[in-house]
């Protein structure tokens, strides 16, 4: 949904523009403060990661095949502020580099796909893990639920701001529903690839997954006496 | 496991085969390449000699824009690509591009699981190709945290567990440490499988690989036992294969297979 | 075989419009697509004129016409949409082509093709005339902030490194009988993006380490540098110029 | 460039180094390792040995828990490490983490552009470190356009541009074909700087290196000429270091610097 050229007029482009603007810049400080002097190696390595990951087709129904968008992934796996800062990123090369969503729609495009997802996503998922038991389950099930919601609440932004400015007059009731069914359709993939990731991540290197290191286990500590001699 | 009857089909024969990429680049220009059942041949050459590219053509990810390529018989057509990939094991150089999953158990049963092994059937199969490259005891560690050298036996043990007719192995020594070589090398030998061994290790060529086969720029330019073609300095250096430093194949008596 | 593609955007040339300062282009791309944005949708002839300009511009710069063609594909999911318009629209109906129509959705839907194409094909000459490299150079001239250039740039760098991975995970996985036929297979998949996530974050740990190695203490050194002249700046404006006089005609005849 | 009058500081003097992850595992446990202006040394042993550890404290990535580390008398510590990381430069084993910059050029630059060089003098400084590893011509290429035996050389560059006191080597040999093995030598041997080579690769260090040490379980257990290290089986076999089939140290004479 890389929005081109010539769907919303001026003053929203604009507007979107300097709301993006403005989110980016909240991000770059929080991704500083949670990397330090790692941010641009490891921002820039994570977005080349969400880059490739666009690139992987899975299959949806025979025939079909869907690709992430990597909103929510990136929030729980990297953290709010560094996962929304690569999805910009990610928009800024596609926009500016492959002629892939219009520049005047670039702010549009960053305020659906990386603010609004990463919000809800990792709004979602952190609330969920409080009322869940501390358990990798729970952590699954949230990216789950967190990559279902994310999806058509970027789709709802986007009905919102057309809304507001959007170049032709449609009946936004109608379009609205289309959006939201589609786009919880393709939540469904979202959320079985968010969810299955993590999960693999979480089974290598649980300390990788931002959004749920209070999960990690404690180190056991054995305090039974030595035998001597050994078993 | 395995008995050659002397009259069977080769493990692999490759005839006339070229292969330009899309962008134009051509970098097969009709190799012709057959290895008996039960051999182990050594495809040496330099970067960019066509090398992989020959590889990815004996399981079909890449294919002939002419020439054949057969497996035991079998071609490798569209329509029996499964039992090529069976047919075809081949290891990679680096195993973290060949091991994904978060178990070495779950790694080694993805290959079987795929033709449609399940159950005990596929639990034997697992534990009997990690024991044939002696990593059973690690079966349920994440392959992420196994050292190299263990790393690459199990990417061996996932390809094993396939049973395949031919083993092909892209620079199996590269990274490893002096006695983790010698260990695969000790299991290589030991599976008595057909193998085609694709290395820069012109000492563990030797060793392991009674023939050789050189390929320079997308043609076969030389065939024969190992031993000669590494004595043979002249051609070796054309093709920029030069010797280690203190490793003088002449004072070396033919290994065995 | 390389796994990735960000070398494909670039035409090689030495045109004038390769040889201008990237931060005077991305400027004149900018402004340029603004004014179409801002044109009034009735005004027909106006986006035949920037078409035109558009055109002049490859021609100046030497850029093929199917290669244009073939990247305009981004463009294709969007089509769709703009089908749909005239069919969902309010307003009056009238005849089209033996449809009865939404009369505003069928300017609608010329509207978003019109200027959607000409912003496409506007990223596009930018993007054929300017290697990557530079246009960061240019963002970074145009006060970007200089951590989101950095993370651009390492995003350039190892895109291609990672993709490469990915790429040879799939043969991998191929190798071994896996073909991803329906949703059953799509644990497969997302294991081996897992995989690929904790490599690449791996890997921005030691290049972060090789950075420190060579005296990296959390800023950039700044090693190649664009300027643009006065005379480079009005070159530019070539693009957005006619196209500000085009659009004003159209607003004054509406 | 490299003159060492005899009465200098050694290069590098570590002194009773040890070292624990925060995770508890201690992998040092006291090494002194002292190697004077122009030496070649290598540093062998067996994966797990500690060898990247050891490496990382040389120029204060990891900072000892025990012990000091000095280079040309300087000591590692927090308020020098602006200069210890000019001094040290590490070639780490794969360069796609070492070449993260756009171009060849800004690549080589970085580090003395981190040290406050500028405009001519930077130039000359890139300059002249690619035209001693022979890579100058590919000045503008992006690194990942390179073959990989060019990108270990640029990788070699980019420290030289620093103008260490000594380099330090992770794996200089690993995947590169012969005849890039050979060229890499070469470079190294003509280099004359101080090096520390951190490899499996024994005929490497044999060839490159005079004096060998031995680090095993995080102490240093063997110290001396190489051909003799290599020579004493019993001593190889019993850290995992196997000499590969065919090289026999025995028969070489050895090589001079």
């Amino acid at each position: 949904m890389h929005v081109p050229d010539g769907f919303f007029d001026v003053p929203v482009s604009v507007g979107g523009g300097v709301v993006a603007a403005g989110g980016v810049a909240l991000c770059l400080r929080g991704a500083h403060r949670e990397l330090d002097d790692r941010t641009a190696p490891m921002a820039g390595l994570v977005a080349a990661f969400i880059f490739a990951a666009q690139m992987i087709n899975f299959p949806v129904a025979s025939g079909t095949s869907g690709h992430l968008l990597g909103g929510a992934l990136a929030a729980i796996l990297v953290g709010p502020y560094t996962g929304a800062l690569c999805v910009a990123v990610v928009l800024l090369v596609q926009g500016v580099f492959f002629a892939d969503g219009g520049l005047t729609a670039l702010g549009i495009n960053m305020v659906d796909m990386s603010l609004v997802t990463v919000l809800v996503g990792y709004a979602v998922f952190r609330g969920l893990l409080r009322v869940l038991p501390s358990t990798r389950k729970s952590v699954v099930a949230s990216s789950f639920v967190a990559a279902l919601v994310s999806v058509p609440a970027a789709a709802l932004s986007f009905v919102l701001l057309y809304a507001v400015g959007g170049t032709t007059d449609v009946p936004l009731g109608q379009v609205a529903t289309a959006m939201l069914g589609v786009h919880i359709l393709i939540g469904i993939g979202e959320a079985f690839m968010t969810a299955l990731t993590v999960a693999s991540v979480m089974a290598t290197r649980p300390d990788l997954v931002f959004g749920a290191r209070h999960v990690l286990p404690t180190l056991e500590l054995r305090t039974t006496p030595a035998t001597v001699g050994g078993s | 496991m395995t008995s050659h009857p002397g009259n069977r089909a080769p493990s692999l024969a490759v005839h006339q085969l070229a292969f330009a990429y899309p962008d134009g680049h051509q970098a097969l220009f009709g190799v012709d390449l057959t290895i008996a059942p039960g051999e182990r041949v050594a495809l040496l050459g330099p970067n960019g000699a066509g090398k992989t590219t020959l590889v990815l053509h004996l399981n079909g990810i890449l294919t002939a824009g002419h020439g054949t390529v057969s497996v035991a018989g079998l071609p490798v057509t569209k329509d029996n690509m499964l039992e090529i990939r069976r047919r075809v094991g081949i290891v990679f150089q680096d195993p973290d591009d060949q091991l994904f999953m978060p178990t070495v158990r779950e790694d080694v049963a993805f290959g079987p699981a795929n033709l449609g092994l399940r159950g005990d059937e596929l639990a034997e199969r697992v534990r009997h190709a990690l024991d044939q490259v002696g990593m059973l005891a690690l079966i349920d560690r994440p392959p992420h945290h196994l050292s190299f050298g263990q790393r690459r036996r199990v990417a061996v043990a996932t390809v094993l567990a396939m049973q395949p007719e031919i083993l092909v192995l892209d620079e199996p020594s590269s990274n490893l440490d002096p006695a983790s070589r010698r260990e695969l090398a000790d299991i290589l030998r030991d599976l008595e499988l057909t193998t085609l061994m694709v290395t820069h290790d012109l000492p563990y060529a030797l060793e392991l690989c009674a023939r050789s086969v050189i390929l320079d720029e997308g043609v076969i330019v030389a065939n024969g036992p190992t031993h000669d073609l590494l004595c043979d300095q002249e051609l070796m250096r054309s093709h920029r294969l030069e010797l280690p430093f203190g490793f003088d194949p002449k004072s070396l008596a033919v290994p065995g297979r | 075989m390389s796994g990735g593609h960000s070398d494909r955007l670039y035409v090689p040339g030495a045109s004038a419009v390769h040889r201008l300062p990237p931060q005077c282009k991305l400027v004149a791309v900018l402004t340029f697509v603004l004014i179409v944005v801002a044109t009034p949708r009735d005004q027909f002839w106006a986006f035949g004129l920037y078409a035109v300009v558009l055109a002049s511009v490859a021609a100046v710069a030497r850029v093929p016409a199917p290669v244009i063609l073939r990247r305009m594909v981004v463009e294709l999911p969007f089509l769709v949409f703009a089908l749909l318009l005239p069919f969902v629209s309010h307003g009056e109906r009238v005849q089209f082509f033996g449809l009865t129509v939404s009369e505003a959705g069928l300017l609608g839907a010329w509207n978003v093709l019109a200027k959607g194409t000409l912003g496409v094909v506007a990223s596009i000459l930018l993007a054929a005339t300017t290697e990557p490299r530079t246009l960061l150079l240019g963002l970074e001239r145009l006060h970007l902030p200089a951590l989101m250039v950095q993370i651009m740039s390492f995003m350039f760098r190892y895109a291609d490194v990672i993709g490469g991975e990915m790429h040879r995970m799939r043969i991998a996985r191929e190798s071994r009988g896996f073909q991803a036929r329906d949703v059953r297979q799509l644990r497969v998949v997302a294991q081996s993006a897992g995989a690929l996530f904790i490599r690449s974050y791996e890997r921005g740990e030691r290049v972060h380490l090789a950075m420190l190695s060579r005296g990296y203490a959390g800023s950039m050194p700044v090693i190649v540098d664009v300027r643009a002249g006065r005379g480079q700046w009005l070159t530019a404006a070539a693009l957005p110029m006619p196209a500000l006089a085009i659009a004003v005609t159209a607003w004054s005849l509406t």
